[in-house]
């Protein structure tokens, strides 16, 4: 029941939440990560997603199994968006639902921070007067 | 032999190229590829880079093979 | 732009979630708790919630306010609802905005947790052949 | 004086009512109060109890005045 997504589309954030429940949970913890208006002060007009999609996915595979081995959850999401994403739209929705909320919460914070460490997507931010795209910590090893 | 080479965002920027076809001798490892490549586009050297040989972060050692496909990247920023 | 709210109305947990979105935040963490069909192998029926509302509503703003003296967080939103709810339909939804995601995800468990243990609300759970108040852990101190 | 006593969940199911009107001598505190309503609805004693006071719990010691609402229930299972 787990699955991992790329889409351009607009993503529906109650919706992928739901796909994830199962009889023996009574929780999902979800996050939806969405364009900020403002970073330190700077005033983003919108973001620009890009994907090396056949390894993106592959990692995300990776990381819901890793996930499993560390945490005792049901099921997990993933979905990324990809494209032209305007202020307050969704990027990203990692949704997790476990037996017991404390591993959900820990399975979702960590796979979301894995994500944005491994997962081949990049954004480029417009701003007033240029853009750039956004580079991450180069925290994988070569 | 030849290789696909892909590149993203940052990258594709740089080089002006989304994907070229790359020659490598034969028993190159996945170090002096990305060397040679970098060496082709030097713009490149303005970024912290990430290699990729079959769609998996590369190690350095491996051999690429002929047809193999390699990307050329910057630390990923999605979410 | 904290809310707190009790109803007998279906949660629309997407739409709940999305009235704590702020400007200078990029991601929200939300629980969805719903009816679970099993419970250490008992099959539940349904669930019926009851709540002292008025006194309710006040141990959920006195949540908030503790929640914003511990985390750094941006906005909260608690909604339960009451009545009886079948299985899968949600019964809370916690969601809370933060500048870092960190913050998000403590504060969100530490709402659900305070929540469990100081806001008079109740479940009946209707199961096969019988039903019975759930009765949680007297913690508070009278 | 009077107050008013509220029961939800199982402490109402015991009881049997949801709100009466509750008879107190002057200057008794919540812990007496309690104590005797209590002893007015002794299956109470099959549960575990929290008491309030004007919606806030009560540690006891308050004093409970005319026209005050106190409220007895178990422990709270929302969420």
């Amino acid at each position: 029941m787990d699955f991992f997504e790329i889409t351009n589309d607009p993503l529906d954030v109650g919706a992928i939440a739901r796909r994830v429940v199962p009889a023996n949970c009574g929780a999902t913890i979800t996050l939806d990560g969405y364009v900020r208006q403002f970073t330190k002060g700077r005033e983003t007009l919108h973001l620009v997603y890009e994907a090396y999609e056949p390894m993106a996915l592959k990692e995300m595979e990776k990381l819901i199994a890793k996930a499993r081995e560390r945490f005792e959850i049901e099921n997990v999401g993933i979905v990324h968006r990809l494209g032209k994403l305007e202020i307050g739209e969704t990027s990203v929705v990692v949704t997790v639902a476990a037996p017991h909320r404390r591993a959900a919460f820990e399975a979702c914070e960590w796979l979301i921070k894995e994500l944005k460490r491994t997962v081949p997507i990049w954004k480029k931010e417009v701003y007033r007067g240029g853009e750039i795209w956004i580079e991450g910590e180069p925290a994988i090893k070569n | 032999m030849k290789v696909q080479v892909l590149f993203f965002g940052a990258t594709a920027d740089e080089t002006g190229e989304r994907e070229i076809e790359f020659s490598l001798a034969e028993n190159t490892n996945a170090n002096q590829a990305f060397a040679e490549i970098v060496e082709k586009f030097p713009r490149l050297k303005n970024h912290k880079l990430l290699f990729a040989v079959n769609q998996e972060y590369a190690s350095g050692g491996e051999i690429v093979k002929g047809g193999d496909e390699l990307a050329v990247f910057t630390a990923v920023s999605g979410g």
